[in-house]
């Protein structure tokens, strides 16, 4: 049972992918998927505090339970548009 | 309604067209163009990420919101992604409305919370570096 | 800064390009639509006149006041003369600055003003019947 | 010594015309160059109370002096855009 996770801007320039699998085993949350990641891409780590989760195109807490088939997204802080204020 | 996040470059008279009903008297559209200064660095270009799917999705649901909110007619919204020069447009939302005070509140609205929310990024590079520019940390679900 | 006042089509896009300075994040645009409805009564068109001469330095006034009063980078601003059908553009404002919040301001300010200076004037006509729109006749100067 | 006289919207359809020619004697203001029309056309007769001046194209007070070759406009209450509010 596998999430497919999507990484963004600045995640997805620290792990060195766009995409990635987890393996669910007895299952997990959103930021567990997170935190499986940190094993694998050891630069991901450290950014808890700043990442928020979406699942299968909604944010999401990261107690949000992950299914079989799930897409999980990292959201860096989102940042659009082009002023600053 | 119209929410895209695309390659191309964007189109303000489309989405002005696009919002604008035979009960609309007031379309107020934003622009938000690539400067070439930012906290006091000499910018040369942008560079734009997204996740499509979600984007178009919280777009719809903010508009929503708006649609809620106010007295609107309509609402259009565009992000372009990729590398973008100075003075290219990166974002693009029209409002259209019977009168033109809820048609300006809810664009100028519309722009603050696309901002918030939608999952659209931006990296500035500058003579000498790089830096992916981030947000607040905020959670608003 | 362009103030046209013209019997052809307004061009949005046109006044966004002119607006649009390497320094300016946000571009605000007001565009007033001829609507299908007013004061409860169908409207077939609207026709507008002028005092070219006179509108054009008058735009240009209230331009260098907000210009003055935020900062903002440019002003731009078309009105149309002539009949114009439901859903054609009478007038459009656009409003170049660093950053959206002014752009956003100075872009509704402009048009509440234009509205209370500027020597244009709309006639509606419906089923039966027409008449001259007057607004307020407020003394400014 | 004469002064043009512009007319626009509901008092050009009032008078017929949209110009007229004014003669000012031995000088007259704005406010009076309006009541001289009056004479000739008086179907813009009893609107000066939402009239406004201007001449040579900026506004000016009633009881603004005009001078022969000038250009002066009757402005009936602006109403430019398309929304009502």
């Amino acid at each position: 049972m596998k999430a497919k996770v999507r990484l963004f801007a600045r995640l997805s320039e620290l792990a060195g992918t766009r995409e990635a699998e987890v393996e669910l085993g007895e299952g997990l949350t959103a930021g567990e998927v997170y935190q499986a990641l940190c094993g694998r891409y050891t630069a991901l780590s450290g950014l808890k505090g700043s990442i928020r989760y979406a699942v299968n195109g909604e944010y999401a807490e990261p107690g949000h339970p992950v299914a079989g088939g799930d897409e999980v997204a990292l959201i860096p802080p989102v940042s659009g548009g082009a002023d600053a204020v | 309604m119209l929410f895209e996040i695309t390659s191309a470059a964007l189109d303000p008279q489309r989405l002005i067209d696009h919002v604008r009903k035979d009960e609309s008297g007031a379309v107020a559209l934003f622009s938000g163009v690539v400067r070439n200064e930012n906290l006091g660095r000499r910018v040369l270009y942008l560079e734009y990420d997204a996740y499509p799917e979600m984007a178009e999705r919280v777009m719809r649901e903010i508009a929503e919101e708006a649609m809620g909110r106010w007295p609107i007619t309509d609402v259009a919204m565009q992000h372009r992604t990729g590398r973008l020069k100075i003075g290219e447009t990166s974002l693009v939302v029209a409002v259209s409305a019977p009168h033109r005070k809820e048609a300006f509140e809810a664009c100028h609205a519309l722009v603050d919370r696309f901002k918030e929310v939608v999952p659209v990024w931006k990296k500035e590079v500058w003579e000498g570096g790089e830096e992916w520019i981030e947000g607040e940390a905020v959670r608003h679900e």
